[in-house]
């Protein structure tokens, strides 16, 4: 329940009114499998919440659908739950209807980049201020086992029994791709200080926050994430004193570290494109993209007073009058 | 080439132009065409406009060539205005044209081909051709001519691109400007309302390009009265309250701004986005937002994220986007999220014909999306109920919580026609976004067991959180795979369509209640199916029509109505089975849209005509085909 | 909770096990539940296998939980199978359940609550959570298991995981086996079958698998024998000639294979994905792609694209993805390419229930596209007709060069039933493409005058070079905006399904053809409603059904059909309006799909009855809804 | 008309056997307007299917919905003009029919990179053997001046009459980010000898071949191309052994020249970026990405016979003879 520590001095920030524990943000038990990544996210955002003190009524989680799709069910948020690949115009939508709602989206790998793309690409164009986590999971979990984009190439699914075709989609290099990307980062679900660290930076960006995370299934693919969970090295977690700064304790494990600018979109592209070891960080980061919303949105309210002035004015250009007709003709 | 053989109809070249008598007419239809670019719909738009403050009833149609920019002076070419000009209220484009402005004889061919000219109609032709140095275009001209001629078309050769000379420089663009001034004096308009408009339409351009187009005009008018034999007036009905005159997409887009609505998102596609155009000029005005989506889909979920929002959202397009819309409608009408889809039908299936009028889209307005997805349905008859459609649509669906389906089409988009201006109102408006707390114990689907309404918490409102989900849900918003919640909740989104039928009547019947023969129509053929009643009324015929606005739910006491007369039938311009084609029988005929669903619904063995020609159906079409029906 | 209250049934455990007779019956319903992942599924399989083996008709029904993942001993976690047998044959999973084994309390009061179990049912109950560690679970047990022996269940417990501990290490994961080895005795089926399917299952992995199973299944089969009070025998007729058992999704799936299709492309969704599954395993030996794309409006245009070159293809989904594919069917409507849409049926409308039956998509299958989208639209009602209709679909949409539209739904795709194995014929595939000069003069769309049917040009033949277009086109397939041709090729695309639907007949009458009251349904209802129809016979009523394959176009005959019968009315399992609720009237009832469309073909006052809680309608429902019928 | 020219050895190759002539590609009139680009590209593809000798019949355009994507009615070879967005997957779906086809696709920056934007990254993804024309004029051309993705920022059109809000896509840098991707470049409509090259590349290519042409409308952009084409050092030839190398002749014209080695995909990506020079040539070029069509279809024929053979295995494993049941139950 919340707390509410009213401050003697009668505090005006409405923020600093109350204060949230994290069980203000937990909803509906979660029904993800045991050791799925999902809920390494959902408690990074529950703890994010927290920490920022994010009114659970102005809070918005928005989702498509598949298993991570779920995830605003998890939160005492306000939640949408809506349809296959639509999660990101879900968003902007509510977004650019109450800009003061704090809108962040759960999609999948399948939801994002596959039936997603086009929404996904646009997105990140549109640039509006929506955190973004992809679950990237490297499979269809929901609907059991298909390939997915970002399925490396020789998963056997249940749609390639012989082992995918392709080579996986990245992400990454694709987002990074587009001409207004103003954040991009990376996370993997089992560090969970790190994916804390960049779940904050992308929520204290304004613009869209692109973070792709890299999600255990361990229902579908149970080895797959294996390998780099063994080894830390396969790990290369990106600092920069204008990105992220890391413990030393974390340091000691994860010793590949890489240092990176995130102003520079190229090295970014490179970093990007890397599969082995994968980069753990923020990849980019251009605060002065401006945003869709605050480009689309007049500064004028919706009051009846100015419709009924808009109104008039549209009118007078259409109006004949009675005394126009004063005359008749011969 | 089709043209008809009628040849007793005396020609004016032969004669002097004589002294003349305004001959009166009750209306007259107009075209001026031209190659597209040549401003033969300005010209068009500027006769309307004129008339209108003249304080004539008017219908204006668009005259669009199918390509971008067709090749100059040819057969598909055509573009322009076509107005129907009267003495009373004028509801729709009426019948083929009596007296046509064309610039080159190749788009008047075009337009005799589409039978859109009367058989002996005035023909003002452009004769700069019959000396062009192509010797292929002035034979052209000169064959054209005289089978015209020959086929008793009154045709007045004019030097329009000469005569302009002596007044501006570029006469080849200034020759709508004379156009508009020899139909000025045609048909007895005044110089001074024309002198007016211009200065409306060039306003924004500097004095010298009026003055310059006021020559123009003048000398039209002056040319006229000097060398044609003819001219009319239309007599005048004086409006007794101020008119606006707008087509059926300024309507809508004006409908959108009178309704309170935010948020409009939409992607381009004819005949629907020129209402999105207007938008994007004065939305913005009223702290409106315009959202160009990277496509329907997107266009029509981020319209449902405003909406659950708190602003119900409004989303435009034709046929193909409105058939990728259907998942995320049925998102809405599953959420409970009051949606409004302007659907402007043009010509189907697939690309179909994208700037021409059908109305084929409703039976996929009502069944298009997977499941049961309740949603509300209804159509402007009039431009006049563009504007008004979006309000209602409006208030229905945040009433409801419930999707709307305005179904306008391409021949109201495009076409003028006057009303009474309307009176901002208040209540058009919703109110603002309810941000209080949430009663304790309430839930987000608290669906009343009579009428299947259930409040709705948009976020901002402490206390209300809840996931909204496009998966089966309880009455807390939580998935629920149960069979008798599922149950529950399809019967609450099928209810709350009752409770609104039970708050719609039946639309007055036009014409007497009881005859043989009663024609149901719905959307834009109103005033056609209203006019071709009339007239036959006025013949001694006991004809009647129901024009319906509502198509789902449909409102009561059409079965009373229909009890009143001997036949029944629909007509409408969406495909239906021709019974005298040779396999066609009555287990296999495919009726029309609305024909299905009253048969349906009533039991009642009701006929339907449709003719789905890409152009508004005629009233003098009508006509024949109730006579024919009235035989049988 | 709602357990029963009748208490007057003898109790197992009070006396001790005597000598059995097997008692006869005529059929059975015997349901294996279990968390997921402890093989309740298997063993539910290998009892249906036997079953048939045996020569006993089955039905088997998966228990799916609604979340990959449930906890373990939740009420919503139930996963299993169910498995009805019979002695003749068997066409639907029938009413509630005769017999359960349980491995835990908790997914049997699911199964309780959802009222699947028969008031005096036998349970066969997992014993180990009586002493369970931790003492809520003990508890909740003991809570449980006393509640329904005073409820009347006929409740064995069995400690399942003790007994199989004897046997082998991992007991938990054997207990499937022990059941199977249970269910055997019951039923009195041999262990010697039952020995060869767990060889056949196990085969790939190595023999000490095998053995290991086949140990346990003999231990169950001894503890039953030694425990119960009870056994059984279902009398099996034994098959003339080979049976092949396989679910719709399976049989839809060879249906592709044995269509000669060559193509098929989709977009994963439940329940239509296991179908995509098994050609993904086979369809390559063949020859065939299968292409998942990255969406389900690709996967459409995927499979027009392959069509269109020659390959007709088909295309697999379910609600959701049909909604997307509409406007891009449009295209194959207007292209006239053929093109085999198969729409596995959910729970809707959204996202719905993924993975329960319904038939909401009739009406959307029909009428789903914008504007005039003529298609074929049918519906197997078995799991043998989902395989022939494939192939039938095929054939039609390369005839008639349409697309056809098959309904199955998620009631089929998990169903197993035994049918005779097909044989193949090379008729079931299209001839090689056509790569053959085009004759001169031949036009891409020359409809013919009386059947609207046309020639097809696919790319490869010399002479044949054209551009479709999904524009409104003319016989060149150039684009035109002439209304003549527009009116002109609607007609032809229209009257294609006349020519279809004179070569239909009307199916056969379940049951005289006359008598007081007619059922019609369609898809996979058709089991439930003829053993309805047939045990209301054998009661005296004179009721009959009919069951509809092709719902566009309706065959002709149905009307006569009708007039034999005092009443008429449908089955469905889409959402129709209660008349019951105070609210509807018959001016805004919504009917079911099925009767919406008879309503307004034959104007008969048809009623309907559905039901939508994500379960196959039962025939006791039915039989009680028949019998309500009858009295009004 | 196609001319015969038997040759008297008798040639096995059947491309040996017949000479085209460029009427013998030339379908309907253009509608396009005067000086519209998508004239130019015409002329090109006719050029290539008369120098590479492409058998009309067995020669494929596929487009979706805009003024270029009329471009299949003015080609006498097969043709499907689709719907809007959906030209790629439509030309895979025949790629994968008949693989003996040469499929070209014709494509606008609203119908591939809006609207059809998913379609996009996953046919580059898929690597078909496909040469897709992006008739890039940074405009909706049908739909009469609606901003696309790929229009400047600034731009006035009907849906931004205060100017679009939004820095244009780059179409080159979001293709580039794709894994899979095998060949990219750009080309302008008003260079023709270069736009051919570029075209005879893309077709030679194995695997699918992306040209993003700069396409001037006229009627509704007439002065966004200008700058451009006055100033020929506004464009930059990208040449290379490897790559494209430019005439003399050319080259005197157009002196801003860069040397890249089209397998240098991060260089590839920094050109791409550039909107200042734009640069003209092969960004990317990789003949080792395996085609989707080779990975996808097996060797196997569709026969009867093998249907046949294939389907009784599969009823056999769910056969039950009658012999099965040969003793009753008790
Ligand atoms: C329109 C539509 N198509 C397909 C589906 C079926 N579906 C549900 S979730 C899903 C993919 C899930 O994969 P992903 O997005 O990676 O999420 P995950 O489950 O892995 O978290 C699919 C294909 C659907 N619900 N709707
Ligand atoms: C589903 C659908 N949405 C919208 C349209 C309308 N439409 C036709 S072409 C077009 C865009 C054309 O722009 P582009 O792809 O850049 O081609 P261009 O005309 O510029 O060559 C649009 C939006 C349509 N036909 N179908
Ligand atoms: S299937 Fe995979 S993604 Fe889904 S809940 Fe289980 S582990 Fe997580
Ligand atoms: S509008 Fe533009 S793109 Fe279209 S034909 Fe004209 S110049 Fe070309
Ligand atoms: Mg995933
Ligand atoms: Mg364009």
């Amino acid at each position: 329940m919340a707390m509410n520590i009213m401050s003697t001095t009668g505090c005006l920030l409405e923020m600093c009114d109350e204060r949230f524990e994290l069980e203000d943000y937990q909803g509906g038990v979660p029904r993800w499998c045991t050791g799925c990544g999902d809920n390494a996210i959902l408690a990074a955002a529950q703890r994010l919440c927290r920490d920022e003190g994010l009114r659970p009524e102005k809070t918005v989680f928005v989702s498509g659908i598949g298993c991570s799709s779920r995830f605003p069910h998890y939160m005492k948020t306000y939640g949408f739950h809506g349809i296959h690949g639509r999660a990101l115009p879900v968003a902007e939508g509510v977004k650019m209807a109450r800009p003061e709602l704090t809108v962040f989206v759960n999609t999948g790998d399948g939801d994002c980049c596959s039936i997603g793309a086009a929404h996904w690409i646009h997105a990140v164009r549109y640039n509006m201020n929506l955190t973004v986590f992809l679950h990237d999971n490297k499979i269809y979990g929901l609907t059991k086992k298909q390939a997915s984009p970002t399925t490396p190439i020789g998963t056997k699914s249940n749609t390639t029994p012989r082992g995918s075709y392709l080579e996986a989609l990245n992400p990454l290099t694709v987002t990074l791709g587009v001409q207004n990307v103003s954040f991009v980062a990376q996370a993997v679900d089992w560090i969970p200080e790190v994916l804390f660290d960049i779940v904050k930076a992308a929520y204290r960006h304004k613009g869209l926050s692109f973070i792709r995370i890299v999600q255990r299934c361990p229902e579908w693919l149970p080895d797959m994430f294996e390998p780099w969970m063994r080894d830390p090295d396969k790990v290369q977690l990106l600092h920069h004193d204008d990105g992220l700064q890391f413990s030393a304790s974390l340091s000691r494990l994860y010793k590949n570290q890489l240092r990176h600018d995130p102003s520079d979109l190229n090295r970014a592209r490179e970093i990007a494109s890397s599969l082995e070891p994968i980069p753990v960080g923020i990849l980019y980061r251009n605060p002065d993209v401006p945003c869709y919303e605050d480009l689309l949105r007049s500064d004028k309210l919706r009051t009846p007073e100015l419709t009924r002035a808009v109104l008039d004015a549209e009118f007078d250009k259409y109006t004949i009058r009675p005394q126009g007709s004063e005359k008749m003709q011969a | 080439m089709s043209i008809p053989n009628s040849l007793d109809i005396p020609r004016s070249k032969a004669r002097p132009p004589a002294r003349k008598a305004a001959v009166k007419l009750k209306e007259h239809i107009v075209e001026i065409i031209s190659d597209s670019g040549e401003g033969a719909q300005k010209c068009g738009q500027l006769l309307g406009a004129i008339a209108a403050h003249t304080g004539n009833g008017i219908w204006t149609t668009e005259i669009i060539p199918a390509e971008i920019r067709p090749p100059a002076r040819s057969v598909a070419g055509a573009s322009g205005n076509r107005i129907r000009i009267g003495s009373g209220r004028i509801t729709n484009g009426g019948e083929e044209t009596d007296l046509v402005v064309a610039f080159n004889e190749q788009v008047l061919l075009g337009r005799l081909r589409a039978k859109e000219l009367k058989p002996n109609c005035t023909i003002l032709l452009e004769s700069i051709w019959r000396t062009h140095v192509d010797p292929k275009i002035a034979a052209s001209y000169i064959e054209v001519h005289d089978r015209l001629v020959a086929a008793g078309y009154n045709v007045h050769e004019v030097p329009m691109e000469q005569e302009c000379r002596a007044v501006v420089a570029d006469a080849r663009r200034g020759k709508n400007m004379f156009a508009l001034g020899m139909l000025c004096h045609i048909y007895s308009l005044e110089m001074r309302l024309a002198a007016d408009q211009i200065a409306l339409a060039f306003g924004k351009k500097d004095q010298s390009v009026v003055d310059a187009n006021v020559k123009l005009l003048q000398a039209g008018y002056k040319w006229a009265q000097t060398n044609l034999d003819f001219c009319y007036s239309i007599p005048a009905a004086r409006p007794t309250e101020p008119q606006i005159v707008v087509n059926g997409n300024t309507a809508l887009a004006l409908g959108v701004v009178a309704s309170g609505m935010e948020i409009c998102a939409m992607y381009p596609i004819t005949p629907a986005t020129s209402a999105s155009h207007y938008l994007s000029e004065i939305f913005s005005k009223v702290g409106g937002v315009l959202h160009q989506a990277e496509d329907e889909i997107s266009a029509c979920a981020f319209a449902v994220g405003a909406s659950y929002a708190g602003k119900c959202a409004v989303t435009i397009t034709s046929g193909p986007g409105f058939s990728l819309k259907q998942e995320a409608i049925g998102l809405a009408v599953m959420g409970e999220i009051p949606l409004v889809v302007v659907n402007v039908q043009r010509g189907g299936p697939s690309t179909g014909l994208p700037t021409k009028m059908e109305q084929g889209d409703l039976m996929a307005a009502i069944f298009g999306s997977h499941g049961d997805a309740p949603k509300v349905v209804m159509a402007p008859g009039t431009i006049e109920e563009c504007f008004y459609s979006i309000i209602t649509a409006r208030k229905i669906a945040e009433t409801f919580n419930m999707v709307v389906v305005v179904l306008s089409d391409a021949g109201l988009a495009t076409s003028q026609q006057s009303f009474p201006r309307p009176q901002f109102s208040e209540t058009w408006m919703a109110p603002p976004v309810d941000q209080s707390p949430v009663p304790d114990g309430a839930k987000p689907y608290d669906w009343d067991d009579a009428t299947g309404l259930a409040r709705r918490f948009v976020p901002g409102r402490p206390g209300g959180m809840h996931t909204l989900t496009g998966l089966a849900h309880d009455r807390d918003s939580h998935v629920a795979y149960d069979a008798e919640i599922n149950e529950q909740s399809l019967r609450a989104r099928s209810l709350k369509l009752a409770a609104l039928q039970k708050t719609l009547k039946a639309p007055p019947v036009y014409g007497d209640r009881k005859g043989d023969l009663l024609v149901i129509g719905w959307g834009s053929t109103k005033g056609a199916i209203e006019e071709a009643v009339g007239t036959m009324r006025a013949d001694g015929h006991k004809v009647s029509s129901l024009h319906l606005q509502f198509l789902q739910p449909l409102p009561s006491g059409i079965k009373e109505i229909m009890q009143g007369f001997k036949k029944v039938m629909t007509v409408e311009s969406n495909w239906s089975d021709r019974p005298q084609d040779g396999i066609i029988d009555e287990t296999n005929r495919r009726y029309s849209s609305l024909a299905i669903l009253l048969r349906s619904r009533y039991l009642v063995d009701i006929d339907c005509w449709s003719e789905v020609k890409g152009q508004p159906i005629k009233p003098g079409t009508i006509r024949r085909v109730m006579s024919e029906k009235l035989k049988q």
